[in-house]
């Protein structure tokens, strides 16, 4: 069954919206497009403030002991406001990985840390242009990798990696210390606040988290977790660049009237409604099927639905805000951006197309 | 369990047990008569059941339950392919408008009960050759007063008309105001003096709606469902009901797991179609789609449950659904190369791709086309603004035809 | 290079227009519908009065000596008034194969008869829902022919088969006098004047025209030929469905003004109105290239923007009519029908998307 | 060979000559300043080897050529990557509204020259704040009348404002008549008292906008061009100039070669890409689509050559062309994966995927919106009505703002 959210998830969803209104500074965030390797601090310490990095680290250790439907609702606002940093996602990702895992030295080491979000953590599963591989050809040897990941999100600032190799006995994940044991190269992106990096690992020291089927059976698991967290973002942003271009479709006239009163305009935000509410109640439902046999299709609906809504929205809301839709202070450009980096990270529309045919015909492709 | 997943249950097992006599194999090859008269036993055996008017009230022969128990009820229903067409726009708005705004209620009572048990028919009498999406601009005049009614003109698209033993009829009783002004609601006897019935075909074959001529038809002011002049928001009531009617995230049309199952013993260019990309992204895309649309629709009935009001995101289904409906429709008569070719006119619209394809339009206009879906949702939910509408506040008789 | 038409080329297609817009009757067109097995003798007698079927056969054989431009033309007009038999596309492949052939015999004894309208023709490529076969499963073996084609076009009136089938030495192309050596088994059709048939041979009795590599290039060949004339007809039956919206939305009104007026109508006519012009430069683009080395490629770029080009024009043409747009006697359907059937002959989009793609990357799928 | 086949050859061959010098590579890293400088440069040699200004008459410095020239021209310089962009507008409207509408031949003819030779440069000053598809809501206001004119207010997206010599502009001489009709047109000198530019960035991180104040700018009455009251008819004029500009059907992006040659390399799910059947279907219908707008372009340059008049189907290519470069772009980026997420601000959008999408929603605007785009195509060419335009008729005044 689908789900309701509860008072308290709504009332912090509200909390996270103001929170974030607040806090969000569109010529802050123009100036980060300009700058590879910076974030948002602001926006980072206000989730560490507010207590987004604890939401889904259990009570064990040190967090709050909730899930990806309440991590979701803080995604799906921090998509609205086009965050200025990708940690939350991946740092979920990194706490899945180490709670797979049955290292409890090196879940007491880390849990707490990311809870605190005293640690930036990154999931390096890409090679070139795969975002996932059965047969990954970084090679994990005698407690050391070696190999290239590619355009990793976060990995420009993350302290802590966790890592998709191949081992001797079969595929593992593995967790790297960042400091200076591996190469980053940056790369200068469209929306370089995702501190999109590839990596070199030559060497590095690593500790194994999972290894063998379980080892891919966690790497899916964690894929489709951060891409339902990635899919509420996306909805989020989806949204607000709907509502942009009601706003801006009520207030501009043209002909004499304002031009929302033009079918064409309407209609098109009309049809955006329709695919922002289909996304979010994917991503609802995503959420609430976490840790259950058809969480995979549900993951995949969430994000294929978020990928076109979020397309749909900033191509249209751009368009319906003519001249003004692509002035760089304007800032709509920051949702169509977004919209990409979004789209790419954690495999595109395609990658989840197989997937999700997989698992709805049995085929593979 | 929860008393609403006994109901659910009790209705499910009923259900199985009269499908062999009335679900989709039995009705195989019947005429529309027969079907007709295997529906007419269906009802009256759903009625007996305790089934029938779930949501009417008890002292009006209904079930007294919630809107929740219907919309479980009637995708049930649906699933299992009963015979329930002919009875669909009957039970739905005719009954709740009679007890809503008809004084005998005894009267009421009997109507009622004949309906739902399918011994009598209702059909609503609305849109106009020249009043479909814009229904206010109808032209059928009620003349008279308290003394009694004329009723002359034509009505069109009125479903299954021409079985239906009374209807409910909008008309214009005073062409000098405004155009929602004027309007007046009835009851009708289908069978009275100067009624005409004519069915006509649609492009699928289907013979369900008619056109139905007024000619000097006498109607007494007791037969008046609301006050002179206020037949416009009668009959938005009228359309609201409908509202909660049991929505399908398949259009209407085969699910996708059918199309998949169509698809497995395919080939495209001598490879599984299953493995082709664009095959895959046509299953996962609107499986996406479709899913959302059951979450949207299973959040509704939770929030009914909760005793809350269900979000307006509701309103998509039919839009959505059944544009996926009708491209998929497409695609799969085109997948089947030679064998999409073959049609059978009549066959069930949820199992049989070609008649799903060819009746898709027509479900893109029944109940509100597209365009008036997507004005409501602009207008009503996201606050943009109507259109031009030269007509506005224009007595009806000064606007030009 | 394009072509524009010359002026003998306009005034052919201004009298064919104005000869069929003479003898069609929509009311006879419907009542085809409900009969499998019928045909519009009134077309067909059109076609074979005004030497249509005479066009492109070569004028040693009794025919015009004109080509894939003159006979598109034909098809244009034909498709605008969703022509009732199927002949003219399937009579030009037949006229191709022979032509293909080196048998002087049977291009003497059919080509005359071909160009005079006397025989009616079918080709009989497609086995289950595949259009054409590398290796057909219909077999030829001294002389006879043994296994079945599907949804032959025409099937149930054609006098003589072309059929792809495999011989011992390879592929060939046979003819085969239908009369009574083949079982055809009539498929009910939602297109029924189209006479869409299976075809059963059981030892049916064929002659050579083509056979080896050649064969496997003509039967190619024939099918885009066949491809450009119906893409013509889409064409054609296209912008009859666009000029219905349009007319449909001058003159119906609601809310006290044409619908025309309604941006959601009008953009959407004109979009149509750009689909279909799309599709006729592609059409009359690959009539001119027959013969020449990117013959397929612009074939199947017809093919595509013809197919795209009617089924939006007729889905949009319908739901702009509201509900008379889906009632039988108003006739739109048979746009609609007509769309899906052109789109099942001769390959679906997806079978040329494949041809295309090979053109322009040189890989296989 | 036809004389146009050899006109063009030696066009091709001029091309050839000067592209090491003049071409992408060339133009590789350099500042928008040293870009500008190059351009210069090439514009000179341009006229001095006799390929500028081609349809403009031989007397005013131009080669008096026929449109079919020109367009087999830029369509040969585009290829070639030139560095034309500050150019475009220069020389393709203002140019020949001056020679239609300045008295004083001999110094339009000293402008032609210095703008052909790209030692001047002109702007169009017609888009405000509250002017951009409404072209005729414009508020920048001249007073005065033969006597001279001051013109004050504002005017927004004057591309290459900040390099312009000259412009021609745009403004309200009567507020008190209907919005069409009180507006006149001039030409100004970009350098007079009172005009300020202020350049602004583009979403793509392009500087080529400019915001435009006129602060009391005073104007000689031999600089109007055209009637007073006259200047929405110029305007058109003006606009229309553009119609047989060089088209390209892959919309200024990248060509299908080249996404098919950008995919050869990479796999989906561990299989070569250009195996997926839904990369082959968008390259297929990519292709088809272009095919579609080339053979329109092509048939439209036959009738030019014929000395007809073309259809009006040209209109077709910004619309179509555009949007398929748009959603060609956004998927090859999807498809590269992290090699998609690069991006270089400043790359040629012809050559590069992610400049072709940033830059997208830019061309969508720039000469027509879409909607602007499918309303002259529904009214002009399809005779739909226009629609609602609640300002029709009213003084300009008493608009509600």
């Amino acid at each position: 069954m689908s789900i309701l959210y509860d008072e308290g998830q709504q009332a912090m969803a509200e909390e996270t919206r103001r929170v974030l209104a607040a806090r969000t500074d569109r010529a802050r965030q123009l100036e980060l497009l300009d700058r590879c390797g910076e974030w948002d601090e602001t926006f980072w310490t206000t989730a560490v403030d507010q207590g987004w990095t604890a939401l889904a680290v259990p009570e064990a250790f040190g967090g709050l002991g909730l899930g990806l439907i309440e991590l979701g609702l803080v995604a799906q606002e921090a998509g609205r406001v086009v965050s200025g940093a990708p940690f939350l996602t991946y740092g979920h990702g990194a706490v899945c990985a180490l709670l797979a895992s049955e290292d409890e030295g090196l879940q007491s080491t880390w849990l707490p840390r990311l809870a605190k979000g005293e640690v930036k953590a990154a999931v390096a599963f890409a090679e070139e242009s795969s975002p996932m591989q059965p047969h990954p050809s970084v090679e994990f040897r005698g407690g050391k990798l070696q190999g290239a990941k590619s355009g990793v999100a976060g990995g420009l600032a993350a302290d802590i990696v966790v890592v998709s190799a191949s081992a001797a006995e079969g595929p593992v994940l593995v967790l790297v210390e960042a400091g200076d044991v591996l190469e980053r190269r940056a790369i200068r992106s469209f929306d370089n606040s995702r501190l999109f990096a590839d990596m070199i690992f030559d060497g590095s020291p690593a500790r194994v988290l999972v290894s063998g089927d379980a080892a891919d059976e966690a790497a899916l698991d964690i894929q489709a977790q951060m891409a339902v967290l990635a899919a509420h973002e996306q909805a989020g942003g989806a949204e607000a660049a709907m509502q942009a271009a009601r706003d801006y479709a009520l207030e501009r006239r043209a002909f004499g009237q304002p031009i929302g009163a033009f079918q064409s305009i309407k209609h098109r935000i009309a049809e955006l409604y329709g695919l922002v509410e289909i996304a979010r109640a994917n991503c609802i439902h995503a959420a609430a099927r976490q840790g259950r046999g058809d969480f995979l299709e549900a993951a995949a609906c969430a994000r294929l639905s978020a990928i076109e809504a979020y397309d749909m929205a900033t191509r249209d809301a751009v368009q319906i805000h003519g001249g003004s839709g692509v002035t760089w202070d304007g800032g709509l450009h920051l949702h169509m951006r977004r919209a990409r980096s979004l789209a790419i990270e954690l495999g595109n529309a395609l990658f989840w197309e197989d997937l999700l045919a997989i698992e709805l015909t049995g085929v593979a492709a | 369990m929860t008393d609403l997943d006994v109901w659910q249950e009790r209705a499910r097992a009923w259900l199985a047990s009269v499908e062999p006599e009335f679900g989709l194999r039995a009705r195989a090859g019947l005429t529309q008569d027969e079907d007709l008269a295997l529906g007419r036993r269906y009802m009256a055996a759903k009625h007996e059941a305790g089934f029938s008017g779930i949501t009417i009230p008890i002292e009006f022969g209904g079930q007294g339950l919630s809107p929740l128990h219907k919309v479980l009820f009637d995708t049930l229903e649906a699933k299992a392919a009963m015979p329930i067409g002919y009875f669909g726009v009957s039970t739905a708005m005719p009954l709740p408008i009679l007890i809503r705004y008809c004084d005998d209620k005894a009267w009421v009572r009997e109507r009622v009960v004949a309906a739902l048990r399918g011994e009598e028919i209702w059909c609503q009498l609305f849109s106009e050759p020249a009043a479909g999406s814009d229904l206010a601009g109808l032209r059928t005049k009620a003349e008279g007063g308290e003394q009694g009614w004329t009723i002359n003109g034509q009505k069109l698209w009125t479903t299954f008309a021409q079985y239906s033993d009374y209807g409910i009829l909008i008309a214009r009783s005073d062409p000098t105001v405004p155009k929602h002004k004027g309007l007046t609601f009835f009851w009708v006897d289908m069978k009275a003096p100067g009624v005409t019935v004519r069915p006509f075909r649609l492009a699928n074959g289907d013979i369900q709606c008619n056109e139905v001529f007024f000619d000097d038809v006498a109607v007494a002011d007791s037969q008046r469902l609301g006050p002179i002049g206020g037949g416009f928001s009668v009959a938005m009531a009228t359309l609201m009901i409908e509202r909660y009617a049991a929505s399908d995230a398949d259009g209407f049309g085969p699910s996708i797991g059918a199309f998949v199952e169509m698809l497995r013993p395919l080939t495209i260019n001598g490879k599984p179609a299953l493995k082709d990309g664009r095959v895959r992204s046509v299953i996962a895309r609107n499986h996406a789609l479709r899913q959302g649309l059951d979450s949207i629709r299973r959040r509704a009935m939770l929030a009914m449950e909760a005793g809350m009001e269900p979000g307006p995101e509701g309103a998509l289904n039919k839009l959505f659904s059944v544009r996926s409906r009708q491209k998929l429709s497409e695609l799969a008569l085109d997948l089947q190369g030679s064998a999409g070719l073959a049609y059978t006119e009549g066959a069930y619209t949820k199992a049989d791709w070609a008649s799903s394809w060819i009746g898709a339009p027509t479900m893109r206009q029944a109940g509100g086309a597209d365009e008036m879906l997507l004005n409501t949702i602009a207008e009503k939910i996201l606050g943009l603004p109507q259109d031009h509408r030269p007509d506005k506040g224009v007595p009806f008789n000064q606007i030009p035809a």
